[in-house]
């Protein structure tokens, strides 16, 4: 699913119930990161939760590839989401792009408590950081 | 009894997300009956003044007032009144003390507390023992969260700790330990004596004078009381003894640039203006508290939990911690490998309010070799039916989870 | 527009003692509009649970709406919402900025104070003199209680003291302080500025960022707020550079037996259960405030206070002390030789409450060779009518006294 | 006036005003303590405002004779009604009386302030234990 699959999927469930189910559901998707790979700087500082995310650019230097696990499955949810999001894009595609407007717009940052936000804010900080850092 | 007690708590019948609200979470803060809203309002409608010192009516009334609760607070704990002294909460109580007993302590003592501390109990500690050159001992568990009592009886006897500071019921397990007992030890040894009793004041009551304790730290708000306020007793001969903590008005006896002096305790570690309100609606908590029969109040709860630890025991996968015979009414459980943050997300879709995560206790959790537990902690206010909501939505999240 | 004002304060027209109470005693703690009664009764009854880590709803609404209120202090401080930390008073906090700034003393170093500070801004420097060996010095001030401007800026350049603590306004005089420029002399000489705003939160509303400050504190019951919350603002990095203060749960980053870790400000200074419901009512006080017209309510404080001032002058044997001509709306008179105490006795059968005594400021009480004074303290919620109703009080306690 | 005098006088007097009126009146009657008398020593502890009280047996040794000043009217008033109700008396009566109940019944307590209450309490605290003291 890209991000507007999952935009109207989401918006169209009703209920916080069917919701995180459907996040979590994207989580079980997301394949897990072999241990291997969860090392400390991969780490996302500022969340509750263990966040691992790595960004680089694809085989020919042009396009973002993102992979992440976190050891919640509703955060892996989020992740899922998030990679959705910026996944496949060119680095000044990605610039244009707000993530967590969009958790916004679908109303999940208001419904997550305010360290679960400041966690999502973490995860999107680090990559805007990065992509400014490919340029 | 219980239904007609639950309409004195208009929380009880709010909705969140359109669901009827399952307050679990007593443990972290209990819910306050109408009488003491009712009481914060009056004070700031029409009785309104700072205290101490003022010659005009309305503040000679809120000293009165004032002061009238911690009468009633050392008459709820069974101690003198001018051994209570009031502060912010129970993390204030115990920094109070930390500091205050730190002129007692050198390079050669002991500082004993148990791996069952919420951190308020362990920090301020380590902060005296490292001032001071102290050492940090911490007493027996099992693999399971329990106190061994007899083995942390002879640990006592043979470190002669300066000082012992356990909590009465453990917060992140509910476990009640016989401090009275240790207490009994301690004090033999000449061991100075605190008791946390943040999580046994509403569910046990104690009574200080059989305790034994040379201090024991509350906070209000876990006790039907308003936030921002708790208190502490000190054995008054040692609380005396105490250097001041904070300074500042209200606690001296005469300021001059060549030299200050202070009051006598308790006056001498109330420095500033207090939470007059605070202190005021807590007395209305503890009307509350005296106005019920409080063992069946204890029975009840006491029933609430075993339904609840039996429900939960019939579900395959779950493990309760912790120490289910002597319990203050707090289920922490895991369910296999599920996160406890996940558990909780779902259970609160539901209307079921529980914490998650470590509950202030993290060498607790890293002992029990967890990230964290899903809390669910009782009080009187709760019925068996919000325990069978709770039931139905863990299993609806438990086939969520295993799908 | 002050008649509709005063509707919102419900204790305005309570009757004490039979008599329409006028109430002079803001400077001590003023009385609360409507709305900060209405927001924490909400908090209790709709709201109430305890914030930070929490995954139930009313847990991340609680923290939300406690967070928000940090954002508009520091907005209306026109600072940034990390650094501002909640206490339990202005007390509170210049116990925390005292004991924070000790590792920066030595037994050479000044810290620079006014004879007209309140005790909290005394004892706490004097502990941390007397733990650190530095010394305190007092700025110049008239025989009438009038900080001389030029001679301490002099001094500030002379001494050149490591702290300058001063308050921005006299809760026993009202004196309004230039501490800008206080300021701007004394951190061309590298001295940390701290600012003891109790007083002129409310009258002055100061931006920190002209003031150029490093520290500022404040008590929310001064400032429309509930009892038990304060604050205080440092500059970021030498907030987050303190050592921790009070110790506890919340203000962790880890903790364990083999050492503990810490957050960053403003965490690391908010240990324990905050005053939730008090940060809640400040907030709808700060809504209060931000929605009147400041410099329109400031004109009509000085009308007042002028108006207050005239009549008074006008009483032969009446001396009032202090600065009148900058002046925050506090007046703090004696006549001839009689007590205070008399005086505040006799008001308080009219209805009238002042406040009589040393006000917390011994030292200045002493440089004024007095024991105490009678303090009419006014807010924006008096009216002329108060005003009329104290000196025809006053005129008949003189008759009496003269008899 | 003997106590019962001032008791019906303040009790038939309504209002506040009247009250502390007559009771400063009653305080103005006491003569002023020489300075030479204002000795430390003789400062009760425990009063907001500076209090002298000076207890002794008279020239047969047998009646209480106290004297006493204060810096404020009123506390000097208050003194007044305290003299009266013990000066002149023999100790063992001395002991029967509680100056404070009478207070209380005056309802003079319940509206001083609660530290000039305590003020109250301290010189009667003291009167007690001086007449314990001769015996
Ligand atoms: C100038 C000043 N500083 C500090 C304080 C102490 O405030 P609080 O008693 O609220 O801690 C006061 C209050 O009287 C004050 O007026
Ligand atoms: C056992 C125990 N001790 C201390 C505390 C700290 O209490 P407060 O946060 O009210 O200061 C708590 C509260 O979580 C507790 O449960």
């Amino acid at each position: 699913m890209d991000i507007t699959q999952i935009q109207n999927r989401l918006n169209s469930l009703s209920g916080w119930q069917a919701k995180y189910r459907e996040i979590m559901m994207l989580g079980k998707k997301l394949p897990a990161l072999p241990e291997a790979l969860k090392t400390p700087d991969a780490l996302v500082q500022g969340c509750e939760s263990n966040v691992w995310l790595h960004l680089d650019l694809d085989e020919n230097q042009e396009r973002l590839v993102l992979i992440a696990d976190s050891d919640t499955r509703i955060v892996k949810g989020l992740l899922a989401i998030i990679l959705a999001t910026y996944n496949n894009l060119l680095p000044h595609e990605a610039k244009e792009v707000d993530a967590y407007e969009l958790f916004e717009e679908m109303g999940l940052i208001k419904h997550l408590s305010p360290s679960r936000g400041n966690g999502v804010k973490a995860i999107i900080e680090r990559i805007k950081a990065q992509v400014n850092a490919f340029q | 009894m219980i239904e007609q007690l639950r309409k004195d708590f208009p929380l009880l019948h709010t909705q969140v997300d359109e669901q009827t609200l399952c307050y679990f979470d007593s443990a972290a803060t209990t819910q306050k009956p109408q009488s003491v809203i009712d009481a914060v309002n009056k004070f700031y409608q029409q009785e309104n003044a700072n205290v101490h010192r003022g010659a005009h009516t309305l503040s000679a009334a809120a000293t009165t007032q004032y002061e009238a609760v911690r009468t009633k607070l050392a008459d709820f704990l069974n101690v003198a009144a001018k051994e209570v002294v009031w502060t912010k909460g129970a993390t204030d109580s115990l920094n109070l003390i930390a500091y205050g007993l730190s002129d007692k302590l050198n390079k050669e003592d002991i500082i004993l507390i148990s791996p069952l501390e919420h951190h308020a109990n362990i920090v301020p500690w380590q902060q005296a023992a490292h001032r001071t050159g102290a050492r940090i001992e911490t007493l027996p568990i099992s693999p399971q969260g329990i106190l061994d009592l007899e083995a942390s009886k002879q640990l006592i006897k043979t470190l002669q700790p300066k000082i012992l500071s356990v909590c009465h019921a453990s917060n992140a397990l509910g476990n009640i330990h016989d401090v009275a007992s240790l207490i009994d030890i301690a004090s033999r040894c000449g061991t100075i004596t605190v008791v946390d009793g943040a999580q046994s004041f509403l569910h046990l009551r104690p009574d200080l004078t059989a305790l034994g304790c040379d201090f024991f730290v509350f906070s209000a708000h876990k006790a039907l009381g308003p936030t921002g306020v708790g208190g502490l007793f000190g054995r008054y001969e040692l609380l005396n003894d105490m250097p001041v903590y904070q300074t500042g008005g209200e606690m001296i006896e005469r300021v001059s640039f060549s030299g200050t002096t202070f009051r006598d305790a308790p006056g001498k570690f109330e420095p500033g203006t207090p939470n007059i309100s605070g202190v005021i609606g807590f007395g209305a908590a503890l009307d509350y508290l005296n106005a019920i029969d409080d063992s069946a109040l204890a029975h009840y709860e006491q029933c609430l939990y075993r339904y609840l630890v039996d429900a939960l025991s019939d579900i395959g996968g779950v493990k309760i911690w912790g120490d289910i015979k002597q319990n203050i009414g707090v289920v922490s459980f895991t369910y296999k490998d599920e996160h406890h943050f996940d558990i909780a997300t779902f259970l609160n879709t539901y209307g079921v309010a529980v914490r998650s995560g470590h509950h202030c206790t993290q060498p607790l959790m890293e002992h029990l070799s967890l990230s964290g537990t899903v809390r669910v902690s009782l009080a009187f206010y709760n019925s068996y039916q919000d325990i069978d909501t709770f039931i139905d939505a863990l299993k609806d999240t438990i086939d969520m989870l295993e799908e």
